[in-house]
């Protein structure tokens, strides 16, 4: 077996073998956590690249941990779709790793920095792990790394309302976990198997059985608030609110890991001809996306917070890619998938703008915005560029994605969704706009000092609004492998 | 299909009914409680009845526990189902994990608000 | 208000008494869980392990990822704690 | 908190206790394979002997007994035994953690033991220095 | 005869649950909370689990509430309304 056919195993343990030994490098040679992190998630990038390369080439690999064959040892099996999201979350975070060094330095007290960046690492490792599993129980186990990691990064900045949206967070994600494993166990005493693949053959007999269908609405609800579908986002906006600039942009992956299990959960537990015939679940899905849509972005325009108004944008556009697996065609599931990437990218340029913007002036009311744009004109030029995304103007990534999603919608004959799509862009719109308005036109009430962030603030914030333009352009490069991934999903 | 089961057949379930009783009960505490480290005893109920569901299900009537001594598998004894437990054991640390965070940040809380109750944190806010 | 909490856990109640009635009967020994994948861990543990207890087998062989990522869990747990109140 | 007890006996009985209970943790640890127990139990076996040393002698004689530099590197031993342990398979041909596939001794199966003997000391090393280190954390006064 | 013993262990558990939760005590509630942890390490020794029943016994039992009790001697007592 060449070293490629471990690439799985080795894009996670990468992210955390980093994380184990961070707490001793942050013990001898403080100043060396960040470059130690944006190391081991290069590598980790590089791995996930080449992962994705040898998926295309060869088709999914099949992990078999321990050497045992699957219904006996648990499998990780890279696919389309589970390669596609490695690179994207190594990608985003990576970019993260190397705006943290400074931006950290205001945020989070100096002893709890290499707790900063071995939480952060543990985050980005269960991800991908999340991502690639192919057994029911260890995505459980990725969940919960990923949850107790995440609780912990939105308070460490130790504020009050930090450390209460992350106990609130911590609460309804504590529930949301009982609910997956309470399903698990009902899954498990139907079919007695633990492996999704050996699920999906075994399951179909007894689609009639009360213990399946409750298994299916448990697992439904507790991934849904993971992923903070509409009326059950309950802990998002705090959360987004009070964490540091950083974190949200690694919990807009967080959010994006939870729809991926819940595509794994409708097409790669249950087979997709029972949850769109038999029982009408992506039907029902695809209604509760299209309220989330609008409800989301109805409150994203009444905020004068600019990271509370990013984050009910952030809930908004998470149903988008719910409404993609709701739609359930191959269109509409390699648009919701296409969206995974350019609202990571997108809302990770949005944040990191954000971010710098409150690291210089401290800023975060919309009103005070007035004339920033002259002042730092290249975080506000990427944050207009990500704006333009959000709302869906072409040549960005934001339009190929929406187009996408409205072609589904209409070819499925749903044409009521491509409205809920287009109303949503005009909302989307108002709010922006406004923002843009403000930055470039408005007057500043006082003339204060203010210059550009640091550079390794401004780097990663002028690639992530390049990739929105090049993602807009070369739409291709993400459709090679999520087209084979849709397929694969729905079984064409 | 519901009203078809017999009350034998009911009776025979008791131990998952009771782990749907916990399960109730500990959501009740965390909804209605307004104490944070209540809530987190509600949420610790909650998962030990999830966990009661698991090794009630592994359970097999006459059995014995998945211990084998030297290697000999005597043919005439039944083993439980070990994969359960296995699972428990997992979700177990996990449950710890979860408390001890949460109850780190209830500690930092009280040092910043004074209180634990969550509607007077709200007002203080 | 006080009913919306009552009518959510009896909603979820509700679910879980249902999905009871679908189960076989308690300590079956023809359950699905019982008969598909735990049978080899049963017979050949012993003798693919070397360990007598199945449940240890599992636990480091044949789940060893899982454990795995058992110790990550409270490794993180530690970590975030750490980072909250400080060492010590 | 914890040093309520100025109590002789409570004292004594703490002292003479601890070695027992460790002891006991040791047994859970080594003899997982033919018992009930394992790396995990031990673990929090063996934390409880520091935790009641903690609650009866005082927190800072069993900060003494397990020194934060010795701690520290305990808290990653054990997912580091499963990545060196993982590695050094995948380096003799097998899957990770695939323990039978190193070449050691003539029998895989005594090497298999051992590996997972190696796991579960691993296991239970960093659950004991973490569910100490996050006693010691709650317990000890003044948070920055 | 062994049905009984369980049937006895769960109702003894539901009647501890119902104490934990009414319990304004927050430390009455964290030690009936130890109780309840026992209880149901016996109930998975009595179905065959002793490693989960071990396991239970000292982390739910033991741990756990350990954990309890530091935090509420940090933190207030008794639970206002």
């Amino acid at each position: 077996m060449s070293i490629m056919f471990h690439l799985p195993i080795i894009v996670i343990l990468i992210p955390l073998t980093a994380a184990y030994l961070m707490p001793l490098v942050g013990y001898k040679w403080k100043r060396l956590c960040n470059s130690f992190a944006v190391v081991a998630l290069l590598l980790s990038f590089l791995g996930s690249i080449a992962l994705a390369r040898l998926v295309l080439t060869n088709g999914p690999i099949h992990y078999h941990m321990a050497g045992f064959k699957p219904p006996w040892g648990i499998e990780l099996v890279a696919d389309y779709l589970g390669a596609y999201m490695c690179v994207v979350i190594s990608f985003i975070t990576l970019l993260v790793a190397l705006y943290s060094k400074e931006y950290i330095t205001k945020e989070v007290p100096e002893p709890r920095r290499p707790q900063y960046y071995t939480l952060f690492l543990l985050l980005t490792g269960s991800m991908m792990g999340a991502s690639v599993t192919g057994d029911l129980f260890n995505l459980f186990v990725c969940f919960e790394i990923l949850s107790i990691s995440s609780y912990a990064l939105v308070s460490i900045s130790g504020e009050g309302k930090a450390l209460l949206a992350g106990y609130k967070y911590l609460l309804i994600g504590a529930i949301a976990s009982s609910f997956v494993l309470l399903g698990i166990g009902h899954l498990y005493i139907s079919a007695g198997t633990l492996n999704m693949a050996d699920m999906f053959v075994r399951l179909p007999p007894l689609y009639g059985s009360w213990t399946v269908l409750a298994a299916l609405a448990l697992l439904i609800v507790g991934f849904s608030i993971k992923t903070a579908l509409f009326p059950l986002h309950v802990w998002l906006p705090d959360a987004y609110t009070h964490a540091p600039c950083s974190v949200p942009v690694l919990s807009t992956l967080v959010i994006k890991v939870g729809a991926v299990a819940i595509i794994r959960l409708l097409f790669n537990i249950f087979q997709p001809s029972f949850v769109m015939e038999t029982i009408p679940m992506t039907a029902a899905l695809s209604w509760m996306a299209a309220i989330a849509i609008i409800v989301a972005s109805l409150f994203a325009i009444s905020q004068t917070d600019i990271k509370r108004m990013l984050a009910y944008s952030s809930v908004c556009h998470v149903a988008y890619v719910i409404l993609g697996i709701g739609i359930g065609t191959e269109l509409g599931l390699t648009g919701g998938m296409l969206h995974i990437l350019n609202h990571a990218v997108t809302k990770g340029c949005l944040f990191l703008c954000v971010g710098a913007i409150i690291y210089k002036t401290g800023i975060r009311n919309i009103r005070d915005f007035g004339g920033l744009g002259r002042k730092m004109p290249a975080t506000m030029g990427a944050f207009t560029l990500a704006a333009f995304s959000m709302v869906g103007i072409p040549p960005t990534n934001g339009f190929i994605s929406k187009f996408y999603l409205a072609l589904a919608a209409m070819t499925a004959g749903r044409g009521e969704l491509a409205v809920v799509i287009l109303l949503s862009s005009l909302l989307n719109a108002i709010y922006f706009i406004r923002i843009i308005n403000i930055t470039y036109f408005g007057i500043p009430e006082e003339e204060a000092e203010i210059d550009e962030a640091p550079l390794t603030m401004v780097y990663p914030i002028m690639m992530l609004a390049a990739c929105c333009l090049i993602l807009g352009f070369g739409a291709e490069l993400p459709l090679t492998i999520l087209r084979p991934a849709a397929q694969a999903l729905l079984g064409v | 299909m519901l009203e078809e089961i017999p009350l034998e057949f009911l009776l025979r379930h008791y131990n998952y009914w009771t782990s749907v009783v916990l399960v109730m009960i500990g959501l009740y505490t965390m909804i209605v409680k307004k104490n944070l480290i209540k809530k987190l005893m509600g949420l610790n109920l909650v998962e030990t009845a999830t966990f009661l569901f698991y090794i009630s299900m592994g359970d097999v009537e006459g059995g014995v526990a998945p211990i084998i001594a030297h290697g000999e598998h005597a043919t005439d004894v039944v083993y439980i189902n070990p994969l359960p437990s296995v699972l428990i054991l997992t979700a177990i640390v996990v449950a710890l994990s979860t408390t001890a965070l949460a109850l780190a940040l209830a500690i930092k809380i009280y040092e910043k608000y004074g209180t634990l109750n969550s509607e007077r944190i709200l007002e203080l806010m | 208000m006080r009913l919306a909490p009552l009518m959510v856990v009896l909603i979820i109640g509700a679910t879980l008494a249902i999905a009871v009635a679908g189960m076989p009967a308690f300590g079956s020994s023809d359950a699905p869980a019982y008969t598909h994948v735990v049978p080899r861990y049963l017979e050949k543990g012993v003798e693919e392990t070397g360990v007598g207890n199945i449940v240890t087998a599992i636990v480091v062989y044949y789940r060893g990822y899982d454990t795995f990522g058992e110790v990550t869990v409270i490794f993180t747990a530690g970590i975030a704690v750490i980072a909250l109140l400080g060492r010590e | 908190m914890p040093e309520l007890f100025e109590d002789v006996i409570v004292r004594t009985i703490a002292r003479l206790l601890t070695p027992f209970i460790q002891l006991f943790a040791l047994y859970v640890l080594m003899h997982g394979h033919a018992t009930p127990g394992g790396g995990f139990q031990a673990g929090v076996i063996m934390a409880a002997s520091f935790i009641l040393i903690a609650i009866a002698l005082g927190l800072q004689e069993a900060k003494d007994r397990v020194k934060q530099k010795v701690r520290l590197p305990m808290e990653s031993f054990g997912p580091l035994t499963f990545v060196v342990i993982g590695i050094i398979c995948i380096a003799c041909g097998g899957y990770y953690l695939q323990y039978t596939t190193v070449p050691l001794l003539p029998s895989l199966q005594a090497v298999g033991a051992i590996l997972i003997s190696a796991v579960e000391v691993g296991i239970g090393v960093t659950v004991m220095a973490m569910v100490t280190t996050i006693f010691f954390s709650m317990a000890g006064g003044k948070h920055a | 005869m062994i049905w009984l013993l369980n049937l006895a262990l769960l109702m003894l558990l539901v009647v501890t649950a119902i104490a934990v939760v009414v319990n304004k005590d927050l430390l009455a509630a964290a030690i009936t909370f130890s109780v309840y942890s026992f209880i149901m390490a016996m109930l998975y020794t009595q179905l065959n689990a002793p490693d989960v029943g071990l396991a239970e016994a000292a982390i739910g039992a033991g741990a756990t509430t350990v954990l309890f009790i530091i935090a509420i001697s940090k933190t207030a007592r008794r639970e206002e309304d």
